[in-house]
């Protein structure tokens, strides 16, 4: 079915067919629609929404219903983001899913609050402390922020890892036509098969649609943000710390292809490769368009983890590497350290609240 | 000293007790000798005992500290979130399960300090918890800084002139913000404090119940107090029922704990008013 | 083909539905691609308001407005400001009660008037200027209009919307022929 | 998530109203229950643990099971005959 | 003087000799040494010291009291430090000279509070939303911790920035001999010398020694988080947005040559370099001088900005670079970013709670 | 309609009032019309006219919503923090200068829900500033969503079904908090108004003035009454004082708004204690 | 940090027991004080601006001035002469 | 020459003031290098306890032992834990009330008898034991000991203090003696 819908509100109704159930959140421009309309059509689904009194206690809120058995939802935008940080590492250390959706504004600080910006990319990777996983999303346009949602769910749940959407004002606020699918299919955590005396929370295999238990299944189940054995109860030994750590890296590693997620419009021709993401991207392929230059042309919708290698396949042996976005320059570090060889890194950046126009990034390419 | 000789007979024997722990090798559990916290822990297990709340509808949730390791060992679904998040993510976990028998137990700067805000929101909505706030009066697990408790003019490595803070009460926070029901009590009245735990969980809403308690290794060595007898001692003399405070003086209760219920009232639990509106827009449609 | 609208005035004129009813109208019930934007001033509330709508046979990317090839304007800040940025060969509709000037090309028509004269409510203005937009260009028809009004405006006031859009798309049809001839 | 339990071993006294069980491995010699005792019957062995000293007088009032922070003393009252 | 103290007691004697007169914090493992001497020592030099209800409240009190005058300082680890970011990013925004010091254990979540890591070096940079600029020390010892507290406060008080020195657990718990100078030099902050009604406290040219206002000085500044123009006042407008971040930018690029601070140790006829920073970096050079083999060595005590050049011309030619550190490779991705050509990057990671040791490095050189 | 004509006499009268706005091309200023955060505006600046305070003695900070844009337009040094902030930033102000007046000034929701743990904390430890609530029911800035404050089945675009929760009260969180002077009114009364600010900037520790307000644009809007002189005869009509509030009960003070000083005590400012604490450490050296 | 202050038209209205100062670029027309005050002294313009429809009878009661949200009006009273 | 001592027993038997005492008597009276560590269990609280001393003439990097050439060890725990893990030509030094081994190479000290039964307060045993370590090796001197005391312990307690040092040093010359002969 074909409707105008607003990015934030293709969120919400991919958020409900997806099978969010719960979401614990905090009024914040230019995310609080998303919040609105959950609390709309939630309880209409049996679900519930809770307005919290903080970001804080909205992450924890969805990290606690997740854990109780129910996929949850929070979404926020940059000050409200940078307080879930904590929880956000807590989920990536208990292995409790979640989505995270972060409609990004101009920052720091309270910064632009009505415009749009892609200031926290490496936020998104980096802003809890300690070493941990995370998947991270970015749509470019309203439908794709449906699909990408959906995905967002479909991945926390399979591989008990918070997710995080990271879309901005531009796309949060524009409406676009999607057409919605008449069915989504969705997957259901699996409980365990196995007997409580017999379960283990955080097998060695339990990386992709392995089966977990959740409060009130009768698993008696302990979750701590400490570094914890196999069982889920604290240690300190150094063997076991590295052999949980890696289990975290790998369901991220082992999931590479699973989670990898890219538009390539490839071109032999081309000595300049254009490295995009999210609503920036619209301005840089319309760039690419409007030349009749070769170009080849890569879009991240899967922005972490990083796809080094695809990109460094792409890059080589091109004379140039145009990266357009809307803050300092971030993806272009990335993208910097796939590179090898003398490729020319080139960093089209805009970050005052405005979209970067095609014209912007025309003029480098 | 004559060591009495073990009974000959063959005689088994289970502490009830013990049924409801993780009675692994991690025991002897955490805490030091004397701790109170063990003494609040046997008495939540003698309520949820007597109560017959089936094992597998508890959740036992805290945050981080000392008190906060108290999850770890009880045999039930349990969950030792960030410091200071309990009652949001158990907020989170009773909407998703309103069956459960959701319990969160922290210290005073968990629950006060850093988790204050939490505090005063899980009690204004009166969200179906019953929340035990250990109040040891100083960061223990930390190694003894001041707590949004610790009396005035007593002693904190971070308050190493005695503190200059008036403290907070817990008690007075949940009846401002609207809590059902709010009882202190202390580790030296097991019988009172089982009641009160008792009550709470057989209330609706949310349920504070504050417990005074000894920290000898660190809160009792702090204030001259290092032997557990000691800090009993002084947590007894300065123990007055809330009959009895009526009649005192606001000079006179500065330093005293007034232990007694302050509030147990009827509210409809906030997951039930959920449920509510989930009917009520239901049939709407 | 891409066509860019530019709806301006002040908060309050209802601008934004205005657009929204106008992406739709094309969008999904003209099977066109659209893209709908509006920006806000730092205050989210009063002040200036303005609501574009890009409109293509294929997709669009670049969401905003380049140079608009229609522009709206329901008030004389928004007239002054947008005015001078539009297209060549664009076109200026301006609400000929609260916007004044000399500019020839504008085509300067009644909204407001219309609104308040012929369906008793200031509040339609928007909806006026949907439908004589519709009959003065070629960028929407007035039914897909109306189902979109259909769709996105309370039951209670379809109607009164529905005879603003009528309204206007007769207006526009006068002036039109008035100015042509 | 069913952890393995340990067997603690324990030391079980019979007083005249009941019988007093003790696991020492659990035990750390707080001397909790030796201060609240009213009738004197426990104290600390060389070993800091807790021990019975007085095997007669016990009056099964459960203060030290109760106020034993570490769950290694319990109270099993014998049955009192109606009379 | 030659004194034995541990790496948090010499960060609180440098506070106070630097002139550190408000400590705003919550304890935290390993970090909370330094806030019980601050406790102690402040009001002995008529400086305040408050425990406040959280980390939130740390960060805003101590920016708060910096605003006002005073030199400010918080400590913390890991958990606090990822509450503290919004307000890291309002101190960059607002240009409110803070140090931060983050004694880093491991991560994520409650993760190993007794255990030192380093896995907060992209945190503290990229740990807050939106494009912001930092400067974050790395000391790797006790008397390096002394000497990096006094460079914090003066860098933050002369630059206006937050300021962050990472620090672990290790350096934070060890006792070093310390030789402690007789005397410091401060850099006391200038009030403006121009009337109130000339006064720009956003000045173009506010970049390094500036002097500007502080709350009670009687200029009626106004300070906010959102985007604002040179006088302090909101704005929304495009041009002043890039015109103020440009600014902010300059602050820190202008002044690359003050704030990097490497301690090098080439080798012509090395054709492997390493790259270290903070405590791993002891092993990593117990390492180098293990061996015989000729070995390029390069330190960072200034970890951001990072000194991109200097690595890159360090490299060039090498056929190795190795990167040590107690984390999953975060100094490595940066140094990646740096490397051109194709020397092999060699990652050399511990992160279980245990120092990495001289002879993990060994392994690969 | 008759305008009136101009008084012809050349008359130079300058507003008071403008003498303490930073008068410049901002204003007129970003409230909607007939929004009641202009009302408190115009009494807290006259209350610091009248006590005569020095202007470049106040220090006047908030947090982030519409009320919170007030620092803006106030013509001393002025603090426009992050969201929920405001207590802790104007704290460590406090402490550093403690000779400056601290002012701050915020929303429900700023300073009850994101806010709410610095509000119980700046309230126990009296530190000396001026706090001011202005309750307008809604999270306005952000479109009227639900706060802390609105009462239970009123609506907002996050309540669409009306609010299940129990608001929270201001004032009873400060009075348990321990505040030194706690008080609420109306900006329908704007001369008591200005007498409890007045009042509360002569005390010495924390003191707590809650406002409720109109919010005609949103709250007024969402909840069927878009006039403002609507919103501001509900106020009214809800309006009771303390005096009349004794004699009411539980259900009668249910939808009340009771205006009156419920706490005015001497403490000693949490900066004279410090002043003290330096004193005496340094005495003891 | 002065900013350049901006000099606002003011409208002064003359009444017996006071002046009556309005500034008409401050005035949003939300009609507070045209409700308040207790003399129907004031209206609102075609303009949505205040104006004074009642020039005698202003009692220089302050209720206007004190609730205008925009600072936009303001009474001046004229000394009472001491009788 | 660097020297790797650890310092092992339980919580309570203030290892960690031995350590800084060792440490600031060579680092700070005999101008050596010297790194102390400490090793906290997840508890911070009770259970095992550890110091480690590192002393060197150069610099210290690595400021962990690799394989301690001087191990003590005042509980079972400790001992049974940490003497397999010392170098081959490493001294342990054990207190011979607390600890059981049949290792001959292992110099069994009655360290807590010392304490208790010459000085009367147990809790002077680490005292002891360094007294004993400066009279059994050269890595510190007696003086340098005292002088450490003197800034690490309170007054009040200062005198207890030395007296144990004094008996830890005679005790140590004692055993050395007869362990040679
Ligand atoms: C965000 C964060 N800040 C600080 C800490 C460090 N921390 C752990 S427990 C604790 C306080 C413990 O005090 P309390 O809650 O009273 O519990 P107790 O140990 O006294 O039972 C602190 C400050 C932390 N883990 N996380
Ligand atoms: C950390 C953070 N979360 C959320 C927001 C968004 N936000 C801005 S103002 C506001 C609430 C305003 O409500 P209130 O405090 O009652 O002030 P009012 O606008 O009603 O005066 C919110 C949620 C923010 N700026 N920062
Ligand atoms: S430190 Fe205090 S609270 Fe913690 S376990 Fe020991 S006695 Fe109990
Ligand atoms: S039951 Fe009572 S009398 Fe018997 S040992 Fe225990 S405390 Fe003493
Ligand atoms: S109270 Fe328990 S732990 Fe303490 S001495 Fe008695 S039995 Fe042992
Ligand atoms: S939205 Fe409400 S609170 Fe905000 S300015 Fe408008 S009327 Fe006032
Ligand atoms: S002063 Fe009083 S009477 Fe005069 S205009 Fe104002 S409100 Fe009316
Ligand atoms: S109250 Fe003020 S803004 Fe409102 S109409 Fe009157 S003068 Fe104008
Ligand atoms: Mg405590
Ligand atoms: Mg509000």
């Amino acid at each position: 079915m074909r409707r105008l819908v607003s990015g934030n509100e293709a969120c919400a109704e991919a958020a409900l067919r997806a099978g969010i159930r719960f979401f614990g959140g905090y009024p914040i421009t230019p995310s609080t629609e998303i919040a609105e309309l959950m609390a709309e059509e939630l309880p209409r689904v049996g679900g519930v929404f809770m307005q919290m009194e903080d970001e804080i206690a909205s992450i924890m809120a969805i990290v606690g219903a997740s854990a109780a058995g129910v996929p949850s939802m929070t979404a926020t935008s940059g000050p409200g983001f940078s307080l879930m940080q904590e929880g956000i590492g807590y989920a990536a250390m208990t292995e409790i899913p979640v989505v995270v959706v972060d409609v990004m504004r101009g920052g720091p600080a309270t910064g632009l609050p009505t415009k749009g910006s892609q200031g926290d990319l490496q936020q998104a990777r980096w802003g809890t402390h300690g070493d941990h996983p995370v998947v991270v999303f970015a749509p470019r346009g309203v439908e794709e922020t449906f699909a990408l949602t959906l995905r967002a769910v479909d991945v926390s749940e399979r591989l008990r890892v918070p997710v995080i959407l990271l879309t901005d004002e531009f796309i949060g606020h524009m409406r676009e036509i999607v057409s919605f699918p008449s069915r989504v299919e969705v997957y259901h955590r699996q409980r365990p098969r196995v007997a409580s005396s017999e379960y283990v929370h955080y097998a060695e295999e339990n990386n992709y649609n392995a089966p977990y238990a959740s409060y009130g299944g009768g698993y008696a189940i302990h979750l701590t943000g400490l570094t914890h054995r196999a069982d889920g109860f604290p240690i300190n030994d150094a063997p076991t710390i590295r052999w949980n750590n890696e289990r975290l890296r790998a369901k991220i590693e082992d999931n590479l292809a699973y989670l990898e997620d890219n538009y390539i419009d490839d071109d032999p021709d081309a000595d300049t490769l254009i490295v995009a993401v999210g609503s920036s991207a619209r301005s840089a392929y319309e760039a690419k368009l409007l030349t009749d230059k070769p170009l080849a042309y890569i879009r991240l919708l899967t922005l972490w983890p990083f796809p080094d290698a695809t990109i460094h396949r792409l890059a080589r042996g091109r004379k140039r590497v145009v990266v357009p976005e809307m803050n300092d320059g971030q993806l272009c570090r990335e993208v910097q350290r796939c590179l090898s060889g003398d490729t020319e890194l080139v960093s089209v950046t805009r970050n005052d609240g405005s979209m970067l126009t095609p014209q912007e990034v025309l003029e480098v390419l | 000293m004559a060591s009495a000789k073990a009974s000959g007979k063959k005689h088994s024997f289970t502490p009830m007790v013990h049924t409801y722990l993780r009675m692994d090798n991690r025991f002897p559990h955490v805490w030091c000798p004397g701790c109170g916290i063990g003494i609040l822990f046997a008495a939540l297990i003698h309520a949820l005992h007597e109560l017959n709340i089936p094992k597998d509808k508890i959740l036992l949730a805290s945050g981080i500290g000392c008190t906060s390791r108290m999850p770890g060992y009880l045999d039930t679904d349990t969950f030792h979130v960030l410091h200071g998040r309990a009652l949001a993510a158990a907020t989170g976990v009773k909407l998703a399960r309103p069956d459960m028998e959701v319990i969160v137990v922290g210290g005073d700067g968990d629950m006060l300090a850093i988790g204050g805000n939490h505090f005063i929101h899980a009690a204004r909505r009166n969200i179906g918890i019953t929340c035990i706030v250990l109040n040891n009066y100083n960061y223990a697990m930390t190694g003894g800084q001041q707590s949004p408790t610790t009396p005035r003019d007593m002693f904190a490595t971070t308050a190493p002139y005695g503190t200059i803070d008036d403290p907070a009460d817990a008690c007075s926070l949940a009846e401002a913000s609207g809590a059902a029901f709010v009882a202190r009590t202390t580790t030296y009245n097991f019988v009172q404090l089982k009641r009160f735990v008792k009550t709470a969980l057989s209330r609706k809403g949310f349920r504070l119940i504050e417990v005074v308690a000894q920290c000898p290794t660190i809160f009792g060595r702090l204030n001259r107090m290092p032997a557990t007898k000691d800090l009993i001692t002084w947590i007894k003399g300065h123990t007055v029922t809330l009959e009895a405070a009526k009649k005192m003086d606001a000079d006179e209760l500065r330093d005293k704990i007034v232990t007694g219920v302050f509030v147990d009232r009827e509210v409809e639990e906030y997951s039930d008013r959920y449920a509510r509106l989930i009917k009520k827009v239901r049939n709407a449609h | 083909m891409r066509t860019e609208i530019r709806l301006s005035g002040r908060g309050g004129q209802g601008l934004i539905l205005a657009g929204i009813v106008l992406a739709e109208a094309c969008g999904v019930y003209e099977d066109k691609q659209v893209v709908q934007t509006q920006s806000y001033g730092p205050e989210a509330r009063g002040g200036a308001s303005r609501a574009e709508v890009i409109i293509s046979d294929g997709q669009i990317r670049y969401p905003q407005a380049y140079d608009p090839d229609i522009l709206v304007a329901l008030s004389q800040p928004a007239f002054d400001r947008f005015a001078p940025k539009i297209k060549k060969s664009g076109l200026i509709f301006a609400d000929s009660f609260y916007v004044h000037t000399d500019r020839k090309d504008v085509v300067l028509m009644p909204f407001s008037e219309t609104a308040r004269n012929e369906i008793g409510r200031e509040v339609v203005t928007n909806v006026v200027m949907l439908g004589a937009l519709s009959a003065v260009t070629d960028i929407v028809k007035l039914e897909s209009l109306k189902k979109a009004l259909k769709h996105r405006v309370r039951s209670a006031f379809l109607d009164l919307n529905l005879r603003a859009v009528d309204a206007g798309y007769k207006l526009g049809k006068e002036i039109w022929k008035k100015r042509s001839s | 998530m069913k952890l393995k339990r340990k067997a603690f071993p324990v030391t079980t006294i019979e007083e005249p109203k009941g019988f007093i069980h003790i696991y020492p491995d659990l035990c750390k010699g707080c001397e909790l229950c030796v201060v609240l005792c009213p009738k004197d019957i426990l104290a600390l062995g060389d070993d800091l643990k807790v021990h019975v000293v007085n095997p007669t007088d016990c009056i099964a009032c459960y203060l030290c099971e109760w106020h034993c922070p570490d769950f290694a003393i319990f109270i099993e009252k014998k049955e009192q005959k109606e009379s």
